[in-house]
């Protein structure tokens, strides 16, 4: 049902997706009886069927039956939801798998920098590889993030991952995702994050581990050099410094 | 305006007095501001072991002080109670007044305290912990005023006889005020 | 009377608070795409430096116009350290072309503001590295079209501060295919050393800007 | 209104010492009344137009969001700044300044002296400054969307840092000012709230026994006590908040020692029984709607009440769910996930009640009854939806979604519109002396139901989609430009618009009606409840003869009575 919405790309979507599915089913069928039986009951009784009202005060043990059992079985039905929501909770925020590489990821007004580990795997390290609004990952890896917030709430979002986490500042979040499908998805941010919170996001592209040597080493160190070398002499000697 | 009271003002379903019931809610929604205050303070306090050098600059012999100003008051504040009870309403007045002293000197000793720290350089904005001192100190001296001026109302009234029964709940409402003090030194002062 | 005295004056305050936005609604579009800037730069286009906001009012329409394009792009704001860059990008994003070449021409008919001095450097040493600049931005600094050179008389001290550390620092004109003219001037700005950026900011300041012909 | 009853209240107030009655001048009695009634209609009314400028509000977003970039009539183009403004101040408006007003203070103070069968509050004159102070924090919140930088566009929850500093938010008085009202709008509600509880408690007509009082004025109780417990955090947050805005302390500040999750604890504190503090009103109007026009004993009298308590105290239990993934311990959601579940129980068993009062009923669908029958059927979609946010584990994914947006409101528009329509309709010849025509009525209401489902189940399908919440444009999400999503969002605004143009229908029947109506009797509906003994419009004093309580407010259909009606001050022969 979800799939259908948005493609699921990392490895917990799918589990995310089987509570939605369970609330959906659960609640779906108590919502569809209460409104049956509100409209039945208003269809039913109406003043041209039913000149006569009965007196039913509700507050006999036989009448109240009618409440409580229903609502004993939807007690049932909460703690059903709650055993698949607490798990794809637990597997997904406080659970951390080995993981294969870094990511830190900050968030600015308004744009994400994301700094990627680079070649060595490291993050810290000067191969560290930064951009802005552009995440590159490579599939069927787990990654560790580390969230950051530069100046107020950010809240790093990847819906085709079912991921969400409120970038806070003054503190490092960490987490972790494994893309599974390669392609590019969107990054919004979904905390207000002042006037341009609405245009902030990045993409994230999810590479074959060729295609994401190729974007490394298109990002590799530009040569220092720059174009013209001759004037640095020149403002010296009239700056006279 | 219309001067026609209300019958509704003369009931009481419950047996409390109207005006001692709706003081006490007054009193319930007052805890649960400084409640999140304080909570908030101390919630950051246990987050946070740096604030206990802040807090060593806290001037306790002032807020002693102020503590024994604040718990003799509300014993006058009883005594007017007590006098109000019997109907004296000219005695009641005066330890009213008495109360309302109290209360100066209160504000006074904080006003010399105040003075003395902000000429060290600790001003509201200096840390989070003077952030919370001004503010929370501020706020029940804010309490305090308010609680002063009724208190002169009541005392103008109570010295011609009149609405005497608000002499208890002005002493009441100094108990309340008297009380979330108890909770603030120890909290400010003493916890270094 | 009371009745209808109480539905006049509902209708009445009704009318009167939307009166404005009614108002708007039949102005030009320059002025109402203007509004997007004036949250950080101002009504009048003054610049607001707490939150990063240049002085644009007056500013040359085609300057306007390539930045503008540049941070719609990405090319100015699209680098972790410029966070100034990074909150003016979005607003570009939101401007196609059109709205872009509306928005720069009302811009630049607005009246050059004058800014306030906010850096203090040593006059005359900034004059002698300020002929580094002249080449392109004019000996009274009032910029050439031809060499892509802006105006730099009358702009803010410390937006022109910098944004010549940005350029020597590569987040600004990193890129020689998509900003050929900010690489250039990156190669200038690598020449200087912070003190030598104070000193031609200041000489730079005590231009005089000349009454521009409207 | 309430010219012609005076002899008569005067007549009957000698006895009580209301000797000097005299005609009151226009300023009296209408600027600065002392009378409930007009207190409640002055609350009425200015929520009203409060909530017609939130109406506004998202016809101006909603139509950016349907076509981004077009100008639209009668704001022109919506920049992000505005926007965001809009949002937020929709936001701020519809909760504080429309659904409280309307729901708790206009009904509060026109139904509980009545309903309980005595003439006025306790405190006139603090019911009067409560709605003074309502109408300066009013005034300034409208004054804020017009000073330099435009109104505060750091959202409804104002989180802090943005909304701490003018340098992230660039709106230097927007953003105090908006804290200011909030702040003043909660004293007003304090204020209220006290004299509510202590009316309730103290003046109650001579044999109304605890469960002789009718459930809107128990819900209205306790909403204010569930407001009263939970607003105190938030106000000295919020004198925190306007400190670190104002005179730069570092209370949320992170690089000054502050914490600006600390808000957001303080902030929910509040937010969460403040959704309850007008559900419950809602709830109870709808209870006293149901059972007059279906003749029938309301079912199960005592499980509303205590099932309305135990959700008021459990609301005070669920505040984190607002903030899963907020950066709080992990850990803490399990234990908020269990008790949000929780919440829902009590709720689905009162709702269960309700559809339970109809069985067996001889139901009129008259249009206040309408409206109360699409409450239950609206209001059961709200909730259920919310399982899926309560539930840590799909929260993940939607928190901060457009399904967070269509869930809440499938709650609060039943709860601010099509209740506060219930009630309007239902106490209207009691408030005025006429009726509202029940034609007009009627388009009224499919004009409103229908539209309001159009509006948000698209919603729900654009939220599950990915659709996040508070963007201006979605130019920059590929993902979020299908040609499916985009109709969806024009069908949304679309069925705003024709929703907004029925309620020209309701204001002019209302204005209308309000003079030229038919007139009703005292006892128009043949209700049971102490308000409809004194006569309509009530006149000040309200009752010729105080009431006395003889029984329950429900007594319908009673066997063995000729009328199938039995009023609570009618003694028993």
């Amino acid at each position: 049902m979800m799939e259908s919405l948005i493609a699921a790309a990392s490895s917990y979507a799918g589990q995310i997706d089987q509570v939605t599915h369970v609330v959906a089913i659960l609640g779906g069928f108590w919502l569809l009886l209460a409104e049956a039986a509100l409209f039945y009951f208003v269809f039913r009784y109406r003043r041209s069927r039913s000149p006569k009202a009965q007196y039913i005060t509700g507050e006999t043990k036989q009448q109240m039956k009618w409440i409580h059992w229903p609502h004993n079985l939807v007690l049932l039905c909460d703690i059903v939801i709650l055993v698949f929501a607490v798990r794809a909770w637990y597997h997904v925020k406080q659970e951390m798998p080995p993981t294969d590489d870094e990511v830190r990821v900050v968030g600015h007004q308004w744009a994400w920098e994301f700094v990627h580990s680079g070649p060595d795997g490291k993050l810290g390290t000067d191969d560290d590889v930064s951009v802005v609004d552009e995440l590159h990952l490579i599939v069927n890896k787990t990654y560790k993030f580390k969230l950051e917030a530069a100046d107020v709430l950010h809240s790093f979002s990847i819906p085709v991952f079912r991921f969400k986490q409120d970038a806070v500042p003054g503190r490092q979040i960490s987490g972790w995702f494994k893309p599974t499908k390669t392609g590019q998805y969107d990054v919004p941010c979904s905390q207000m994050c002042g006037i341009g919170h609405g245009i902030m996001g990045g993409q994230v592209y999810v590479h074959t581990p060729e295609e994401y040597r190729q974007w490394l080493d298109s990002k590799a160190p530009k040569s220092a050099a720059l174009p013209v070398e001759g004037l640095d002499r020149i403002a010296m000697n009239q700056g006279g410094m | 305006m219309a001067t026609a009271i209300p019958i509704a003002t003369g009931r009481s379903a419950t047996g409390i007095p109207t005006g001692k019931l709706a003081l006490w809610w007054v009193i319930g929604s007052e805890i649960v501001i400084f409640g999140g205050l304080l909570a908030s303070y101390l919630m950051m306090r246990l987050m946070y072991d740096s604030w206990s050098d802040a807090a060593s600059h806290t001037n306790t012999v002032a807020g002693a002080i102020n503590t024994f100003i604040l718990l003799t008051s509300s014993l006058f504040a009883v005594l007017a109670h007590n006098a109000a009870e019997r109907g004296k309403g000219p005695l009641a007045a005066g330890y009213l007044v008495l109360t309302i002293g109290g209360g100066l000197s209160f504000l006074v000793v904080k006003a010399i305290e105040w003075t003395g720290e902000i000429s060290h350089g600790f001003t509201i904005t200096t840390n989070t912990f003077w952030s919370f001192y001004y503010t929370a100190c501020g706020l029940h001296g804010l309490h305090v005023i308010g609680g002063m001026t009724c208190m002169g109302i009541i005392a103008y009234d109570a010295v011609r006889g009149k609405n005497l029964q608000r002499v208890e709940y002005i002493g009441l409402y100094w108990h309340f005020v008297d009380i979330v003090w108890i909770f603030l030194f120890p909290l400010i002062y003493i916890a270094k | 009377m009371i009745k209808s005295a109480f539905r006049i004056v509902t209708f009445t305050a009704l009318f009167v608070g939307f009166m404005p936005r009614a108002f708007a609604w039949d102005n030009d579009r320059p002025a109402e795409l203007y509004k997007l800037c004036t949250s950080c730069h101002g009504i009048d286009g003054a610049g607001n430096q707490p939150v990063g906001a240049p002085s644009i009012a007056g500013l040359p329409e085609w300057y306007l116009e390539a930045q503008l394009t540049k941070f719609h792009t990405s090319v100015r704001g699209g680098h972790v350290k410029d966070i100034n860059g990074m909150r003016m990008r979005p607003i570009g994003l939101t401007l196609n072309e059109e709205n872009r070449k509306t928005v720069a021409k009302f811009v630049s008919a607005m009246p050059r503001p004058s800014t306030p001095d906010t850096v203090k450097g040593k006059l005359a040493k900034g004059e002698g590295t300020y002929q580094v600049c002249q080449a392109c931005h004019g000996p009274q600094a009032a910029g050439n079209q031809a060499l892509n050179a802006p105006p730099l008389v009358g702009a803010n001290d410390w937006y022109l501060l910098t944004q010549l550390k940005n350029f020597k620092n590569k987040i600004r004109g990193y890129d020689p295919a998509k900003d050929p003219n900010g690489y250039a001037m990156a190669g200038i700005a690598a020449t200087l050393d912070d003190d030598a950026m104070l000193n031609v900011v200041s000489y730079i300041n005590s231009f005089k800007p000349e009454p521009v012909a409207k | 209104m309430a010219t012609q009853g005076h002899a008569a209240a005067a007549n009957g107030h000698d006895a009580h010492g209301h000797g000097d009655h005299h005609e009151l001048s226009f300023l009296q009695k209408y600027i600065f009344p002392l009378d409930h009634k007009i207190i409640g209609m002055q609350y009425l009314f200015t929520g009203i137009f409060m909530g017609v400028i939130g109406a506004l509000m998202s016809y101006a977003f909603r139509m950016q969001m349907a076509f981004p970039g077009k100008a639209v009539p009668l704001f022109g183009l919506i920049t992000p700044e505005f926007y965001n403004s809009m949002v937020t101040n929709h936001g701020s408006i519809m909760i504080f300044w429309f659904a409280m007003p309307v729901l708790i203070a206009a009904f509060g103070n026109f139904l509980i002296p009545l309903m309980i069968g005595c003439d006025d509050m306790v405190f006139p004159r603090v019911n009067r400054l409560s709605y003074q102070i309502f109408l300066l924090s009013a005034v300034i919140l409208i004054a804020s969307m017009f000073v330099p930088g435009g109104g505060f566009g750091g959202a409804w929850t104002s989180y802090p840092p943005l909304s701490a500093s003018a340098v992230y938010n660039q709106t230097p008085y927007g953003a105090p000012m908006w804290l200011l009202a909030v702040a003043l709008e909660f004293v007003a509600f304090l204020l209220g709230g006290i004299n509510f509880i202590t009316t309730l408690m103290n003046a109650r007509a001579p044999g109304m026994k605890m469960y002789d009082i009718p459930i809107v004025v128990w819900m209205i109780i306790i909403a204010s006590i569930l407001f009263m417990a939970s607003v105190g955090p938030l106000i000295a947050g919020a004198v925190m908040l306007l400190f670190d805005q104002t005179i730069g302390t570092g209370f949320f500040d992170p690089v000054r020692g502050g914490d600006p999750v600390l808000w957001q604890h303080l902030f929910w504190f509040f937010g969460h029984p403040e959704v309850y503090v007008v559900l419950l009103p809602a709830l109870g109007i709808v209870a006293e709607i149901l059972p007059v026009f279906a003749r029938k004993k309301l079912f199960a009298y005592k499980t509303i009440l205590w099932t309305a308590i135990a959700t008021g105290v459990l609301s005070f239990v669920v505040w984190a769910h607002h903030q899963f993934v907020a950066g709080i311990d992990p850990r803490m959601a399990n234990i908020f996930t269990v008790t949000t579940l929780l919440i829902s129980v009590p709720i689905t068993e009162m709702l269960f009640v309700y559809i339970g009062t109809l069985y067996g009923g001889s139901i009129l669908l008259t249009t206040p009854m309408l409206f109360a029958i699409a409450f239950i059927a609206e209001f059961l979609i709200g909730g259920v939806t919310g399982i899926f946010l309560g539930a840590s584990g799909s929260d993940i994914y939607f928190h901060d979604t457009y399904f967070v947006l269509a869930h809440f409101h499938y709650t609060f528009v039943p709860i601010a519109v099509i209740a506060v329509f219930a009630g309007i309709y239902y106490w209207f010849p009691k408030m005025f002396g006429r009726f509202m025509n029940d034609f007009w009525g009627k388009v009224h209401f499919w004009g409103t139901a229908i539209p309001f489902n159009g509006i948000f189940l698209p919603l729900f399908y654009t939220g599950a989609a990915g659709d996040h919440r508070r963007s201006f444009d979605l130019l920059n999400f590929p993902e979020l430009n299908q040609p499916n999503l985009i109709f969806a969002r024009q069908f949304a605004t679309i069925s705003l618009l024709v929703m907004l143009a029925f309620q020209v229908i309701f204001f002019i029947n209302f204005f209308y009606c309000m003079f030229r109506g038919r007139k009703a009797g005292a006892n128009p509906w043949n209700a049971n409840t102490l308000e409809w003994v004194a006569p309509s419009p009530p006149p000040h004093g309200n009752f010729a003869e105080l009431p006395n309580c003889h029984r329950g407010p429900y007594e319908y259909s009673v066997p063995g009575r000729d009328s199938d009606y039995w009023p609570q001050n009618e003694p028993a022969t």
